[in-house]
């Protein structure tokens, strides 16, 4: 039933707002709906309602695909991200003006419906059709309100990850064939029949897929382009959560299904995050754009939770799990930062800012945070995810982990020159007439901050709540 | 009694976060107040807790799981024992007296950042205190980054000026490289042992953890220490750290923070016994930091400078000291210093408070007349640091030269002539800034004034502290018992140096001691208290002004070509080879559609041609299909 | 050697002959002309091979009504010599290759179907090729695609309207 | 039988109905319950009720597979009638005759999913094809047109000549032109399972049906021939016509390559076929200029994509072509319906349409959706089941696998027409458009949801 | 005689078609070699017929074997007659429009 309705409301209201006539009538319908997704979500999570979190009926039957969604402890979490997202992106977009309002807010609660979708999906197809989902809104809204050059990067952004995903509809469908029964049910891959070779092959046939979508080090080139040309409510999304798919997908559908595989590659695998890390935050460092900065920093940062996630070790992967939500909190919190600023001032490059903080404090103190926490400061919630992957990567091998080591100094290194040039010094011709933060996103951020502390200070729920997933991944992988 | 322990950083967080949030309604005179006075708090509980312990020992308090995976406990616990209570009484005593004074210090400040000093340095107390109370390394690495954020933030508080940032942000990175160290051996720690909280760690180690694994996890935790207390290789931030108020630096970067590394050495001091290679390095670490930073600050011109780089040295001396096992001494060192170098820096403060915002001691001289009690107190300081008898300085120096002599003669006397060289340029810092006469312009001799007393009270304070303050360690001779040493005997055991040996070269020591420094004065006297400058040095002294060239050495081998390493990376590989390979895919489709439809030539014969050609070749492939497939099984 | 042999070998060559007129021949009217002896050989053929029917249907329908529609179509635009367009050579050239091509593989792959080997097509005798014996079989077994074909007339009936008639 | 002989009648009757009615645009009306009524007869004789019993001798045999794609390819020239009749009277002078025409070929095309023998097969391809040179040629005046018609005439023959010289040299091998009752004990048989001039007739057969569906390198007509025809008929051309020619090529794959498979590696052949047919039809579509060539090479690329359905020939395979007809059918209709309201068939002519026609074009972005195969549109399921039919038969994997990779290509040039209409300024002329078509669009555009989220719709039939 | 001779035969008549279409420009022409070609069959078809007769008749005498053959040849020429109705149609059109029948002049489409 919470499943369905997750589903069903952003469905239906997305349906709807494409027909409402003015603006205020979009924004407000759908910042509802998005709070009505949130409000189900915390009851998914509160655990008051487990005996309803399943739900299953026929869809085609000659294919033995089934209509069958639910939630486990990693889809409650990342649903509730999902939900927390758009509600805080309405919320802080309350005030941009969109042209074409109504398609913009139906398109974005269809694409949470695909998100939503793609976290609770448990039948291979379904799972598929969900990806797929999720991908076209965001195509639409990247490349008829974003940035100059919007179209033609976004077009690259599509081709790049739809190729990614019809490689993994044939992986699917390889898999779909050895399945007891030919059935797409998550339990039915899981017991799959596959030789090693053959896992060996179908692993490949998903993990592009899935590093495409991360985006793992070699198949990133699209991601900064895409962040940098989108509207950065989308971009929010984008980061906040699509990433978070590809992560999620390799966790549910890639590690259980070729557990032989996962391990073989898993050095490779490890090996690439790890390159991604160090190239990502180098990249970063000489960055001077704030958007293509913080797509680099998150580059770094998602390339670390796969790698920890591919040493099989528990604390690491409980790591992933809890940081896949506090990447979502922190980056969207960056987000909303950068677009103020470029609202306000017009100008992201870095070379062009300078002294905010005098003409901004709240502003500042709020960045500095957010920054803070993007380089896993204790007390801030990014530390434990971050403290455990590294040290599941160092239980893996010491080296790999001092080598990613680095990329925390240069993590430091590279927001630290974006907190310098954006709020210190003295103020620039751009700055010069800046304001301080707007009490609606003001009361965002400040919600973002709350969280980022609290799980810094208190993270046990979350690591609870994701303890299972992490139990079952393990278990597969040591039968 | 201990669980009042949560209290004691409690108050700091409070004022922090009362401060933070509503300094823009609060009066600068409320702000001072709640700055100051949650510190007197936490330093009242602190005391209770203090005769607490020494009435009946340490213990640990345990709060809530911190992180609780199976197989994986960090615990947010804290220990109140002997150690951290003596670090609990200095950093909140002296925190105390430094905000008093800051409160009249920064006065100047609108209230809207004055909120925002006392806020960050309340916040920096609150990290500190974390960093003493913890009860495993995790905790320690949170309080640990913290203090390095408050230093980061407190170094650019003014950050208008770009060159405070620099500042702030080499401190924070440079602290970042020992914290990467830090953390990599807390991870050996909990691969190894499973646990990182202090009372298992310590039992366990002599019994599971290999020589190889001990001196693996010391040297990396060594790294850290040297970030934060700024050893060789990373000191170099300690310095530039300056750009900070001056009641910062007093507290930051001469009394608590720098001590951390200190403190984490001595607390662990199980482990560093068990592996003598660390020790060896540490304490030759130190010696060199101790000399070379020495040296530097024999021909600064900057007061500040000056200050920083004896700190250095005598955070090098401590770390000598922790080297040869005196861990007892190496933490006695870090109290008496706080007295003292905080009492200079504030002292240092006032004077510049009274040049208003000049620094460079070739300006000043013959402040004696007008600024008697900064004078005086400083004086105080400076006799301490070079170890003028029965001073704190004297006894806690002392008792490091004799463990080190008792260790390896060799180090004593390179730590020897870094104690000359300390009382070298202290008195040179001494005559050029208060006696001679006075060399600065004619409005700043106007406006020479002795500060309020809101700065004159924590230094006279002090400056009694400094003097009396080693007599809870007096040395037997003199007689003096060690009562340092009795009470943390429970956490640090004490190396006992009571031997005849080395009672005998107390005498020696206390000799020299003074015919040295009677030279010494003598020497300065006619070297330095000159009333002209070369406004630039020459040869050697040039070096020793230019620190060495290390900033420019650091600059020249990892900072610029880290730079161009990464433009390359983001201008050639980034966008030529990776992107630009995606992208000659897309152009390749391209250039093979315009090729290909130029097959389309719109003449049917040519169509009819094509087709009958393909014809052929089908039959061709038809009737020699398995000759093709088995060339494709051999190829494939 | 036979007369059937002799009729055969003497009406091969005739046809092949006459089929490399008809491409060759510059004038249209030629090659109609040589077509029609193309078609004259054939039913030829088809009369040692005892297939009545066929060969009158071929000589009334093709070489009758096909052929006289050609010449008259040629007549009507007076096709000649002149007017003739002319290929370049190396579309000749290509065409006659890959033609030949086509033959050689076509032939050697025949030769190599082993499974007709000695298998002889009877001249002379047999009489299905009588119009009675396919009547029975057209009207019977053919019926219905015999009167399907007879849609395949009405569209080409109203093909030719549409598309012939002056409009 | 039902259809064939109705529409043959139904075909006169519009013959008639040119000189007997007067009005021209009720042919329209008469033709549309013409085939409301063909459809029907035909679902009533798929279920037995069939109004004439003739002994066919083993002429034509009919199963529920091409039963239910006869449905198929009635109803879609229903909808392609009711979506563009308007357009079919403008074309020239001879309105009923079109109609007879499109009847004849309805007729051609029941043949084509019914034959058993090899006479019917050349029968019902004559008479599918002879119709559609008149088609292509019908707009007399303009040179493209005659052009066209000429040269899919002159190609069409030469084609026609390869598949007798095909028939016969199959006759030659077996003595029968039955499609099944090949006799497969011979004195001599080639690899002990056909006769050789069997496999050399199939080839050729092979080819001219290559030809017929436009495999590369057979295809050169469709581009120039669906460019020059007029567009209405085109997108009948590419649709309906196209399938039948599927149909009867896997009917004949299904029987005769089946048999003769021990022989020879058919699909090897295929394999050829399929690899160069998306090759030229994917790349080649990505850098024209006009839309309707773009289609005409889409096509090609799309039929590359059915012709994996001959590789695979198991039940999936079956449901999929049905599927895939269907979906291609229905989608390419509609996007042709909307091109022949444009005055301008560049991908400049489309720029802005979703300001000027928000409902032509969200139609339109759906059915291009569905040609590149994203989920939720009818054309996932038709690719979805084409690749399963191949993975399944365990074999051939990278085939599948460059399939794929083509059909992100084909996103490529599918999108290029939904970026000019959305996201590029510009006012395009149209002719008027009617409510009536704004709705029929939409409801097509609406049927292929459907069919995305259920596809059991399609091939549930073939079962009950 | 032997069948290979006729498959010879009808196979050289056959390709002297094909050369005829690639070789010539003039559309009329052409289709003549097309109708070349499908005599060709017709006459395979025949000799086949024949084989098939004599196949069958040593075995009883009274068979039909081979009629399917000859009926099929009259059905060629049935659409021979029909395709040459509406492409003569179609030429002749095109001789209305551009007074040529070279079919080199169809090249407006294209690429």
């Amino acid at each position: 039933m919470i499943a369905l309705l997750l589903i069903l409301i952003p469905l239906i209201s997305g349906l709807v707002t494409f027909f409402t006539k003015s603006e205020r009538d979009a924004k407000s319908w759908s910042l509802f709906a998005s709070i009505l997704v949130l409000m189900v979500a915390f009851a998914g999570v509160s655990g008051y309602f487990d005996s309803q979190l399943f739900f299953d009926t026929a869809w085609v039957p000659s294919l033995g695909a089934r209509f069958s969604i639910g939630l486990d402890g990693m889809g409650k979490m990342l649903c509730l991200l999902n939900a927390i997202a758009f509600s805080v992106v309405f919320a802080s977009a309350y005030q941009n003006h969109y042209k074409k309002p109504a398609e913009f807010y139906a398109l974005m609660l269809l694409m949470q419906t695909g998100l939503m979708g793609v976290f609770l999906s448990t039948d291979a197809l379904l799972f598929y059709f969900f990806w797929e989902l999720a991908l076209i809104p965001a195509y639409f809204l990247c490349s008829s309100w974003g940035g100059e050059k919007r179209i033609a990067v976004t077009f690259k952004f599509f081709i790049y990850t739809f190729i990614g995903s019809l490689l993994m509809l044939v992986g699917i469908l390889y898999v779909y064939f050895k399945t007891p029964g030919h059935s797409f049910a998550l339990e039915s891959f899981y017991q799959a029949k596959l030789s090693i070779s053959e896992e060996n092959f179908a692993f490949w046939l998903f993990f592009i897929a899935f590093a495409i979508k991360m985006p793992i080090f070699p198949f990133h080139t699209w991601q900064p382009d895409a962040y940098e040309q989108a509207p950065t409510s989308v971009t929010m999304i984008l980061s906040g959560v699509m990433v978070k798919m590809g992560l999620f997908a390799v966790i549910r559908w890639l590690f259980p299904v070729f557990p032989h595989a996962a391990l073989n590659y898993s050095h490779v695998i490890i090996i690439l995050c790890v390159t991604g890390m160090l190239y990502a935050s180098f990249i970063a460092i000489r960055q001077d754009d704030i958007k293509r900065l913080i797509a680099y920093s998150s580059i770094a940062h998602i390339g670390l939770m796969c790698a920890a996630f591919f040493t099989s070790e528990q604390v690491g992967m409980q790591g992933v799990m809890i940081q896949m939500f506090n990447h979502g909190i922190n980056v969207i919190g960056l987000w909303i930062v950068a677009d103020l600023i470029e609202n306000q001032l017009g100008t992201r490059k870095l070379s062009e800012l300078g002294g905010l903080a005098t003409k901004a404090p709240t502003l500042a103190i709020l960045l500095v945070i957010m920054a803070l926490a993007n380089i896993a400061l204790p007390l801030t919630n990014s530390f434990v995810g971050e403290f455990m992957m590294f040290n599941g990567l160092f239980n893996y091998n010491v080296w790999v982990a001092a080598v990613a080591g680095i990329s925390i100094i240069l993590a430091a290194v590279y927001t630290l020159n974006m907190i310098q040039k954006v709020l210190y010094g003295i103020t620039s011709l751009a700055t010069d007439d800046a304001g301080d933060i707007t009490t609606g996103p003001k009361i965002m951020m400040i919600v973002l901050v709350i969280v980022v502390i609290v799980l810094g200070v208190y993270p046990q729920p979350m690591l609870q709540l994701t303890n299972d997933t992490v139990q079952t991944a393990l278990n597969k992988f040591h039968l | 009694m201990n669980n009042l322990v949560y209290l004691v950083p409690l108050f700091p967080l409070l004022g922090f976060l009362i401060n933070g949030l509503f300094r823009k309604s609060l009066s600068k005179r409320t702000i001072g107040i709640i700055g100051s006075g949650t510190i007197l708090l936490s330093f009242i509980v602190s005391l209770v807790l203090f005769f607490d312990v020494k009435a009946n020992g340490g213990s640990v308090v345990t709060y809530f799981n911190f992180i609780d995976v199976v197989s994986f406990q960090i615990p947010f616990a804290f220990q109140v024992d002997q150690l951290s209570v003596i670090f609990l009484l200095i950093i909140t005593g002296i925190g105390f007296l430094i905000h008093v004074y800051s409160t009249s210090y920064m006065y100047e400040e609108s209230s809207d950042h004055l909120g925002r000093y006392f806020a960050y340095l309340n916040l920096f107390v609150f990290s500190m205190l974390l960093l003493v109370l913890g009860a495993n390394y995790v905790i320690m690495f949170i309080g640990w980054e913290g203090v390095g954020l408050c230093s980061y933030l407190l170094i650019g508080f003014w950050f208008k000026n770009d060159n405070y940032n620099y500042a702030a942000k080499k401190a924070f990175i440079m602290n970042r490289i020992g914290d990467l160290g830090f953390l990599l051996a807390v991870f050996l720690l909990l691969n190894k042992l499973g646990t990182a909280t202090y009372s298992e760690v310590f039992e366990k180690a002599s019994t599971s953890l290999s020589t190889m694994d001990v001196t693996a996890i010391t040297l990396l935790l060594f790294v850290g220490a040297m970030g934060k207390s700024a050893q060789i290789p990373l000191y170099t931030w300690l310095p530039d750290a300056m750009a900070g108020p001056t009641p910062v630096s007093a507290l930051i970067h001469a009394a608590t923070m720098v001590t951390a590394g200190i403190y984490m050495i001595a607390r662990s001091n199980v482990l560093y016994s068990l592996s003598p290679f660390t020790q060896d390095v540490v304490a030759v670490v130190g010696l060199c930091t101790a000399i070379l930073s020495a040296t530097i600050a024999l021909y600064q011109n900057d007061i500040k400078k000056v200050l920083a780089y004896s700190t250095v040295s005598q955070l090098g001396f401590m770390f000598l000291a922790l080297g040869v096992g005196a861990y007892t001494t190496g933490v006695f060192h870090v109290m008496t210093h706080a007295f003292f170098k905080a009492l200079m820096f504030l002292g240092a403060g006032s004077v510049i408070h009274a040049m208003n915002g000049q620094q460079d001691i070739t300006k000043m001289g013959g402040l004696v007349k007008k600024l008697p009690v900064t004078t005086w107190t400083f004086v105080i300081g400076v006799l301490a640091i070079s170890g003028f008898p029965f001073t704190s300085g004297f006894v806690s120096k002392d008792e490091i030269l004799i463990a080190v002599y008792a260790h390896s003669p060799v180090l004593f006397w390179f730590a020897a002539f870094a104690a000359i060289l300390t009382a070298v340029y202290m008195f040179r810092l001494m005559f050029l800034v208060f006696f001679g006469g006075f060399r600065g312009t004619h409005e700043q001799e106007h406006h020479l004034h002795e500060s309020p007393s809101a700065i004159t009270i924590p230094l006279i304070i002090l400056a009694i502290l400094s003097l009396v303050g080693g007599f809870v360690q007096l040395p037997k001779i003199f007689g003096g018992t060690d009562f340092f040493n009795q009470f943390l005997a429970p956490v640090v055991p004490a190396i006992n140096h009571e031997s005849a040996a080395t009672t005998t070269a107390e005498y020696y020591l206390f000799g020299g001691t003074i015919v040295g420094l009677v030279i010494i004065f003598a020497a300065t006297r006619k070297l330095f208290a000159v009333n002209q400058f070369e406004d630039s040095y020459k040869g050697i002294r040039k070096i020793l002004a230019d620190k060495w060239y290390i900033d420019e050495l650091y600059d020249a081998v990892i900072v610029k070509p880290l730079n161009s390493f990464s433009g390359f990376l983001k201008s050639v590989i980034e966008k030529s080879g990776i992107d630009g390979l995606v992208n000659s895919v897309g152009r390749f489709v391209n250039y093979a559609s315009r090729q290909l439809r130029l097959l389309q030539s719109g003449q049917v014969s040519s169509y009819i041609l094509f087709m009958v050609l393909s014809i052929t070749v089908l039959f061709l492939v038809f009737w020699n299909q398995e000759y093709i497939i088995q060339f494709l099984q051999k190829t494939f | 050697m036979s007369t059937s042999e002799i009729l055969f070998w003497s009406l091969s060559v005739l046809a092949l002959f006459g089929a490399i007129m008809v491409v060759i021949s510059k004038n249209p009217v030629h090659s109609v002309l040589w077509l029609i002896v193309v078609f004259f050989a054939i039913s030829g053929h088809y009369l040692l091979l005892n297939a009545q029917f066929l060969a009158i249907v071929n000589i009334i329908v093709y070489a009758g009504a096909i052929m006289v529609l050609f010449l008259f179509v040629i007549m009507l635009m007076n096709l000649n010599k002149e007017t003739e367009p002319q290929k370049n050579v190396w579309m000749k050239i290509s065409g006659v290759v890959s033609g030949g091509l086509l033959l050689c593989v076509f032939i050697s792959s025949v030769i190599s179907a082993f499974d007709i080997n000695g298998k002889t097509a009877l001249t002379g005798g047999g009489d299905i090729g009588l119009i009675q014996n396919l009547g029975k079989v057209l009207f019977n077994v053919y019926a219905v695609p015999f009167e399907i074909s007879s849609v395949l007339f009405l569209s080409a009936m109203v093909g030719a309207v549409v598309i012939g008639k002056k409009d | 039988m039902n259809a064939i002989i109705l529409s043959a009648s139904l075909g006169v009757l519009m013959m008639f109905c040119s000189f007997l009615v007067k009005n021209k645009n009720t042919f329209r009306h008469i033709a549309s319950v013409g085939l409301l009524v063909l459809l029907i007869a035909n679902i009533a004789d798929t279920y037995g009720y069939t109004m004439f019993s003739i002994n066919t001798y083993g002429m034509l045999s009919f199963n529920r597979f091409g039963m239910l794609f006869n449905s198929i390819a009635i109803a879609s020239t229903l909808i392609y009638v009711l979506l563009t009749g308007r357009e079919i009277e403008k074309t020239g002078s001879y309105v009923a005759e079109y109609f007879t025409l499109i009847f004849f070929v309805l007729c051609g095309i029941a043949l084509l999913s019914s034959y058993s023998n090899l006479l019917t097969l050349f029968l019902g391809i004559e008479i599918m094809s002879i119709p559609l040179y008149i088609l292509t040629g019908s707009d007399k005046r303009n040179m493209k047109s005659n052009e066209a018609a000429l040269k899919y005439f002159l190609m069409g023959a030469f084609s026609t000549g390869l598949m007798l010289m095909g028939i016969a040299l199959t006759y030659g091998g077996t003595g029968t032109f039955n499609l099944e009752a090949a006799p497969r004990t011979f004195l001599y048989i080639y690899k002990g399972v056909a006769s050789f001039l069997e496999i050399l007739g199939l080839l050729f057969l092979l080819v001219s049906m290559a030809f017929k569906v436009s495999a590369a390198p057979f295809h050169f007509w469709t581009p120039d021939v669906y460019d020059g025809a007029p567009s209405v008929f085109t997108s009948f051309m590419a649709t309906v016509v196209k399938a039948a020619g599927f149909i009867a090529f896997i009917k004949l794959c299904a029987v005769r390559m089946h048999e003769t498979g021990g022989a020879v590696d058919w699909n090897m052949i295929f394999a050829i076929l399929i690899v160069s047919t998306l090759l030229v039809g994917n790349i080649t579509a990505v850098f024209q200029q006009s839309v309707k060539r773009m289609l005409a090479y889409s096509s090609i690329a799309q039929a590359g994509f059915m012709l994996l359905a001959l590789i695979s020939l198991n039940d999936i395979a079956y449901e999929g072509i049905l599927l895939y007809s269907a979906a291609y059918s229905l989608a390419t209709i509609g996007i042709f319906a909307v091109l022949v309201k444009m005055k301008d068939y560049t991908f400049e002519g489309y720029n802005g349409l979703s300001k000027t026609q928000p409902a032509l074009a969200a139609a339109n972005t759906i059915f291009l959706l569905s040609l590149s195969g994203i989920p939720l549109t009818a054309g996932f399921f038709a690719k979805y089941y084409m690749l399963a039919a191949v993975v399944k038969t365990g074999s051939y994997l990278w085939l599948v696998i460059v399939a794929v990779l083509f059909a992100a290509v084909s996103v490529y040039y599918y999108f290029r027409l939904i970026q000019s209409m959305y996201f590029k300024e510009g006012t395009p002329e149209t002719e008027e458009i009617t409510p009536s078509f704004k709705y029929g669009i939409i409801a097509l555009a609406a049927v292929i949801i459907i069919l995305g989220i259920f596809p059991s719709l399609i091939t549930y039939w073939l079962y009950f | 005689m032997p069948i290979q001779y006729y498959i010879i035969l009808a196979a050289c008549l056959f390709c002297i078609g094909v050369a005829g279409v690639l070789t010539r420009r003039n559309a009329i022409i052409v289709f003549m070699c097309i109708e070349l070609m499908l005599n060709a069959v017709n006459l395979l078809l025949v000799a086949f017929s024949k084989m098939h007769y004599a196949a069958a008749v040593a075995k009883d005498a009274g068979t039909a074997a081979g009629t399917d053959a000859q009926l099929f040849v009259f059905f060629i020429m049935v659409v021979a007659a029909a395709e040459v109705s509406v492409g003569l149609a179609i030429i002749v059109m095109m001789y209305r429009n551009i007074h040529s029948v070279d079919i080199n002049f169809l090249n407006r489409l294209k690429n």
